[in-house]
């Protein structure tokens, strides 16, 4: 068993549990944040984990009329973020799983989570859900282009696609993040990251109004145990997009050999990088208001552009 | 005696006997025995590719078949590949069509043209000579055209659909005719190996105009844009085993002759804009496929204008493969051509899976219509998750068939731009500015391509029926379910195991362009030469595990009330009535907006009010239609042109038998005068 | 933007200091919530009177998110209904189904006069009765508005914080 | 000042540059696009400050300051100015509705952006240095000018339009030929400050014929 497995796979295990764990606190810091830029006093960073807490012991529910699809669906977007947690260099930059932890693998891996809560919204044959569903996949079909493209730009210093790879070219020279490549496509990989975790001004993720609803109209259905999984998992994912976009473009701190330091290093690296993204959006959607749904396509293309633009940068600007 | 030599015989007996037997065998036995027999050409069929695949040559001249040129039947490893396709994707079809073939498919002529057709599909690949390529491909037509219009008493749109393809087909067939017809000119015989022999020394301009002819005629064939318009029409109105074979072994044949002709018999004076006229026609088709599948609510329908996707996407790979060949980077090229062929395979077992389950579907509720279907889990729990696998595989995400080859595809063409502090040379500037936004195609037709099953699945099979016909269907017949069976295990295993297949048609692809295999021997999809690692059995593997997980840990940590059925939430109001659900039309509309520059759809609200008082609303119609722009701009001036002479000639023919003979009189004349002046 | 920020600034924190937690004894069944009541607010015929107030609970100035409330979109979410009004014949069926929805534990809060005892609708011709005649009541805020203090209180009591 | 910093400031001066080129077509309000042209101004006032630190010029440094004074701060406030104006009449500060859509000039821009590199490329490799590989920039923001001077219908964005384009002139300008700009700068800066008192008069006239400054208005001059 090589040095770089054993990092791998307890660093895996590791990140997985930092992030099943912070992940909910991430939102209450976002919360938390908005909350004190409003002149509010916020209910406290752990109020989401208490929500979760309540909402397991709750009773579930089966609405009549919904299928397999309508229960499996909050475990499997759940599971696949898992997997992508335990997998992408979040604590360490090698990987448990290198045969997985592909930049493409991951993007379409967290594509499928966002399919499967957008079936359960169809399943439950209410408009609501139907109309979230059909919001949900039409942004990420627009996003995908500038996703992948993006991760092109990242790609063709690394020579690779691997997260890994990124991470230690990365790594290797410092200077290449300040290259007008690497900010475009971090800018372009922003709006895409706004857009997939359903923040401002994409999708307002505290709305009580159905028919400005992406993300919510999917899931008005689920209740107990259910929901509580669709909330944690929805957390994990922006944790897991906020920690890709740090590690890709500042992944100082990241654990490179295995070592009990290393690895608690890596944590507090990781924790306080994601933290400080994480208040900086929430600050940044003080700011913002929601734009009209067909306004989104406009963001989109913008981004598409910046990707595009990151590409040819990084041939233009030798 | 070798094994690809006995099974292609055994293919060939097999059919004929079914033929035969269609012939004679009464109505009600005869679907089992010929879909019995037919399936046996197929399996045939798949063992000739399969040992060929593994090595084996074969190559026979049969002179008194034909005569003039007789038949010449050679398989390498390409035709191979394409071989076995075509003999899989017919086994499960002729399954299927033993039940499928039920309800009026059972006389005697729809029965006989079925297994010729797939034994055409079966020769095509494995024509050895130009002349028996056109005859097979020639034979393909019009079997595949007999099929088409095979329930044409029951559904009048048929006969249009019938007439649109008979004459694309056959445009398309005059193309390769000429195309091919130019290649062996020079050549002495019309053996491949003669033409591969005498392609070193035709001029350029020749050699392109070849290709160009054949990339139409083939093009056609596989649905490329933008001669595509028939696809979309005879696909759907084919029976659904039909559509099947049409849709994912025949449009595989296009690839395969422009393969053929570009990387095999014209590879010597291949040229880079030839390559980048593919790639642009794979990336058009690819996207304005998808396009039209997202907004279409006719389910076969939708999964024809997917057809056109896919083989768009084939295109690129192969479009990709010689770009690279022709700025002297083989190990990608051969990576490129591995994708295409891979999305080949993948394509055939997915879309074969598709089209059985819409057979199944239609052949349940009698339409093909999302807007009225829904629900159907209920009554056919099979067909769903058949349609759920299939329509897994084809959105490209992971764990999915598509997945892998575009994977595949996307390394290939990142790759493909060297580090920038590369040489200038390295990176010459048509591969900087084409590989991003053939990159950006690609991502956005994945994307679509996940709206488009999202919706198929969704809206088809799962919420509630929007029909009677949708509540009250019932499950297949067992014959029709092992067929869509079949598919699906296939589907399956090239999406979790996909080395089982990758590595040798990655050896295929690397003896095209000359270059070392591109894919290692292992579990994992390896790359050689380039880095990349991807292994869906281990996705897979870590998906499950972390199911169990979830499952697991909250009933252990926080334990477990009893689940509690309620009434759906309709906010307190009465029950909610179908007509409140999202329908396809509905679901696309978002996307529809969205790209309505370039779909321009049509739609028109009729308000009825009361005669009382115009405040009142009697009723809101409201219909919306997706026209083909292209078909509207390219095909409908030439149709308009052609009935116009059409009208004018028929002045010439008054109907008197003088004037007739007078023509013949003049014609004979002018021959005479010609003679005597040349 | 920058005016925004320069607000923001200045005004800095609006909330009041919280008052004494209420020491009114709580329903049972918020005792198994822990600190986190999600409500959702049904309107069974009310003159929008408690809804101002109820507005206003959630505002800046009074923060009931601090205490662990939070209202939300979807019954199925929800733990507490807050119910405000009295019940009209046409919101009586709705109210019931809404009460069904909400998975167990689950409290109903009647908020204002009219939802404790019809106030001055009483008796009116297409008035049900109270929110107890038709789904079991928990707990209930005097006031004809309630008092957004008031209503806050009633929070507390369901989140014990 | 050593290489790398040098290629780096280079880079981010040059993509700030083509960074608001494209903000000024993504953006609505006038008021916003005029604050990106400005800040255009000293993206390029910085890159050639980078060049002139780079290779110890005086004059260089001192037409860095006259083009951040010209780009970043006459010129915005002339078209402030004539915003102003046009705030005081009736007419919408927004660019409502384009000729082309926001979405679809936004990718049309990145295809702009890969035509000029690909146009660009051969004249970079006559002689690669850090100033030269910028080149295709100045080219794409000469490009997307064109572009908004095309597509968009107020008077304003046409004038943003037209300095867009002179301002990629003068980057391409001084990245291929630095050091000898001077005439050009001066010549160049002398009659964009003539076209654009031409443009401001002529807006001037058109507010006080029509009311607004829509473009299309012109086409009543036609007939």
């Amino acid at each position: 068993m090589t040095d770089s497995t054993t990092l791998g796979l307890v660093g895996g295990l590791l990140q997985a549990v930092v992030i099943v764990a912070g992940a909910p606190l991430l939102v209450g810091l976002m919360r938390q944040v908005r909350a004190r830029m409003e002149g509010r006093v916020g209910a406290g960073i752990t109020q989401p984990w208490r929500d979760l807490r309540k909402q397991f012991r709750k009773e579930p529910i089966t609405p009549r009329g919904t299928s397999e699809v309508f229960r499996a669906a909050p475990v499997a977007m759940v599971a696949i973020t898992l997997v992508v947690a335990a997998i992408a260099p979040f604590v360490t930059a090698a990987s448990p799983l290198p045969g997985v932890a592909d930049l493409f693998v991951v993007v379409a891996l967290l594509a499928t989570g966002t399919v499967a809560i957008a079936l359960a919204g169809i399943d439950t044959g209410t408009a609501f859900g139907g109309m979230g569903a059909s919001r949900e996949t039409t942004i990420l079909a627009l996003v995908e282009p500038t996703a992948l493209v993006a991760i092109f730009a990242l790609s063709v210093r690394a020579g690779s696609t691997n997260l890994s790879a990124i991470v230690d070219s990365t790594l290797a020279e410092p200077s290449a993040v300040l290259s007008p490549a690497a900010l475009l496509a971090a800018a372009a990989l922003v709006l895409v990251i706004v857009a997939e975790t359903g923040r401002l001004p994409v999708d307002n993720p505290a709305t009580h109004l159905e028919l400005t609803m992406v993300h919510e109209a999917m899931v008005l259905e689920y209740a107990g145990p259910d929901l509580a999984l669709i909330e944690l998992g929805s957390a994990m994912r922006s944790a897991v997009y906020l920690g890709l976009l740090a590690n890709l473009f500042v992944p100082w701190g990241i654990a490179t050999e295995a070592g009990v330091l290393a690895l608690l290093v890596g944590v507090v690296a990781f924790v306080v990088k994601v933290g400080v993204l994480g208040a900086a959006l929430a600050a940044a959607e003080v700011f913002l208001a929601k734009v009209r749904l067909f306004r989104v396509p406009e963001l989109l293309a913008g981004s598409f552009l910046l990707a595009l633009l990151a590409v040819t940068a990084s041939y233009v600007l030798a | 005696m070798n094994t690809v030599e006995v099974a292609l015989g055994c293919a060939a007996g097999s059919a004929l006997l079914a033929v035969l037997a269609a012939l004679v065998v009464r109505r009600r036995a005869r679907p089992a025995v010929v879909g019995t027999l037919t399936a046996i050409t197929g399996a045939a069929g798949v063992v000739a590719g399969a040992a060929a695949l593994l090595g084996e040559r074969f190559a026979v001249e049969l002179p008194w078949i034909v005569p003039l040129s007789g038949i010449a039947l050679t398989v390498d490893g390409l035709g191979a590949a394409f071989l076995a396709v075509s003999g899989a994707v017919a086994v499960a079809a002729a399954i299927y069509g033993i039940g499928y073939s039920h309800h009026g498919l059972d006389s005697r002529g729809v029965q006989a043209t079925f297994p010729l057709f797939v034994l055409s599909l079966l020769l095509v690949p494995a024509a050895g000579s130009i002349t028996t390529f056109l005859v097979c491909w020639e034979l393909m037509a019009l079997t595949s055209l007999v099929l088409v219009v095979s329930e044409h008493r029951r559904r009048a749109e048929v006969a249009s659909a019938a007439r649109w393809y008979a004459v694309m087909t056959h445009l398309g067939f005059v193309a390769v005719l000429i195309g091919l017809l130019i290649l062996s000119a020079p050549a002495d015989g019309d053996t491949f190996a003669a033409v591969r022999a005498a392609a070193a020394d035709l001029s350029p301009a020749v050699a392109g105009t070849a290709f160009v002819l054949c990339l139409a005629g083939f093009g056609s064939k596989s649905g490329i844009v933008p001669l595509h318009a028939w696809l979309p029409r005879a696909h759907p109105e084919a029976p659904s085993h039909v559509s099947a074979l049409m849709s994912a072994a025949m449009v595989n044949l296009g690839v395969y002759g422009i393969v053929r002709v570009g990387f095999d018999l014209l590879a010597v004076d291949a040229e880079r804009w030839w390559w980048l006229l593919v790639l642009v026609l794979g990336a058009i088709s690819a996207g304005y496929g998808i396009l039209q599948a997202v907004v279409s609510t006719d389910l076969k329908r939708l999964l024809a204008h997917s057809t056109t996707e896919n083989m768009g996407l084939v295109l690129v790979g192969v479009g990709a493969s010689g770009l690279f060949a022709s700025i002297g980077s083989p190990v990608l090229a051969a990576l490129a051509l591995t994708a295409a062929l891979m999305h080949v395979v993948g394509h055939a077992a997915f879309k074969t899976l598709l089209f059985l389950a819409a057979g199944s579907v239609l052949h349940a509720t009698g339409t093909r219509d999302l807007d009225s279907l829904g629900g159907l889990r209920t009554g056919m729990p099979l067909t769903t998750a058949a349609f759920g696998l299939g329509a897994l595989a084809a959105s490209a995400l992971p764990p999915g068939t598509a997945f892998v080859s575009e994977w595949v595809l996307l390394q290939s063409l990142i790759h493909g731009l060297p580090a920038p502090d590369a040489a200038p040379a390295a990176a010459p500037t048509v591969t900087v500015v084409v590989l991003p936004l053939a990159v950006a195609v690609v991502a956005l037709t994945a994307g679509l391509a996940v709206v488009t099953f999202v919706k198929a699945f969704g809206v088809g099979f799962l919420a509630r029926p929007r029909s009677d016909a949708a509540a009250h269907a019932i499950e297949s017949p067992a014959t029709m379910l092992a067929g869509m069976g079949l598919a699906a295990v296939a589907a399956t295993v090239l999406a979790v195991a996909p080395t089982l297949v990758l590595p040798t048609l990655g050896r295929v692809a690397a003896g095209l362009v000359g270059s070392p295999a591109p894919i290692a021997d292992a579990v994992s999809v390896e790359l050689v030469g380039v880095t990349g690692l991807l292994s869906p059995v281990l996705v897979v593997v870590a998906l499950v595990v972390a199911a169990v997980l979830v499952v697991a840990i909250p009933r252990v940590l926080a334990g477990r009330r009893a689940r509690r059925e309620a009434r759906l939430w309709d906010c307190g109001g009465g029950p909610l009535s179908p007509r409140t659900e999202y329908t396809a039309t509905s679901f696309a509309e978002p996307l529809q907006r969205v790209f309505d520059t370039v779909l321009q759809p049509v739609q028109d609200v009729d308000v009825t009010h009361h005669q009382e008082s115009r405040y009142l609303i009697a009723a809101v119609e409201y219909r919306r239609r997706v026209p083909d722009r292209i078909e509207r701009h390219l095909y409908e001036p030439v149709l308009s042109f052609v009935t116009r002479w059409g009208r004018a000639g028929r002045a010439l023919a008054t109907g008197s038998v003088h004037r007739y003979l007078g023509y013949g009189l003049c014609t004979l004349c002018a021959l005479m005068l010609l003679l005597v002046l040349a | 933007m920058l005016g925004l920020w320069r607000r923001i600034r200045r005004l800095g924190r609006i909330a009041e200091p919280a008052p004494e937690p209420p020491s009114t004894d709580r329903p049972d069944a918020a005792e198994q919530l822990g600190g986190s009541v999600q409500i959702r607010h049904v309107d069974a015929g009310s003159c929008n009177g408690c809804e101002i107030e109820i507005g206003a609970a959630f505002g800046p100035v009074h923060d009931g998110e601090r205490y662990g409330a939070r209202l939300v979109a979807s019954p199925r979410h929800a733990d507490a209904l807050i119910v405000t009004g009295a019940v009209t014949r046409n919101m009586t069926e709705p109210l019931r189904r809404t009460y069904e929805a909400v998975p167990r534990p689950r409290m109903v809060v009647a908020v204002g006069d009219c939802a404790r005892n019809c106030g001055v609708f009483a008796g009116a011709y297409g008035v049900t009765g109270p929110v107890s005649a038709v789904v079991p009541v928990d707990l209930e805020v005097p006031g004809c508005p309630p008092r957004p203090e008031a209503i806050v209180a009633a929070l507390r009591t369901l989140t014990g914080r | 000042m050593s290489d790398t910093a040098y290629v780096q400031l280079l880079n981010l001066t040059a993509g700030a540059v083509l960074l608001c080129a494209v903000l000024v077509l993504w953006r609505r309000e006038l008021a916003v696009i005029i604050r990106l042209f400005a800040a255009q101004g000293v993206a390029l006032a910085a890159l050639i400050a980078v060049l002139a630190w780079h290779e110890g010029s005086p004059e260089l440094a001192v037409l860095a300051a006259g083009v951040a004074v010209l780009r970043a701060g006459v010129l915005p406030a002339v078209l402030r100015r004539a915003l102003g104006t046009a705030r005081e009449g009736t007419e919408p500060v927004r660019e409502v509705r384009p000729v082309v859509n926001v979405a679809a000039s936004l990718l049309a821009a990145a295809l702009l952006t890969l035509l000029a590199f690909a146009v660009s490329r051969p004249i970079v490799e006559l002689a690669p240095s850090p100033a030269t590989q910028a080149v295709p920039i100045g080219m794409a923001v000469v490009l997307i000018g064109f572009f908004v001077l095309v597509t968009r219908r107020r008077a304003v964005s046409h004038l943003v339009g037209f300095l867009l384009m002179d301002n990629g002139i003068t980057a391409v300008g001084f990245l291929t030929t630095a050091g000898i700009g001077l005439i050009v700068e001066v010549g160049v800066a002398l009659d964009v400050l003539l076209a654009l008192l031409v443009l401001q008069v002529l807006t001037g006239r058109m507010r006080e014929a029509f009311g607004n400054t829509d473009l299309d208005e012109l086409r009543e001059l036609h007939d």
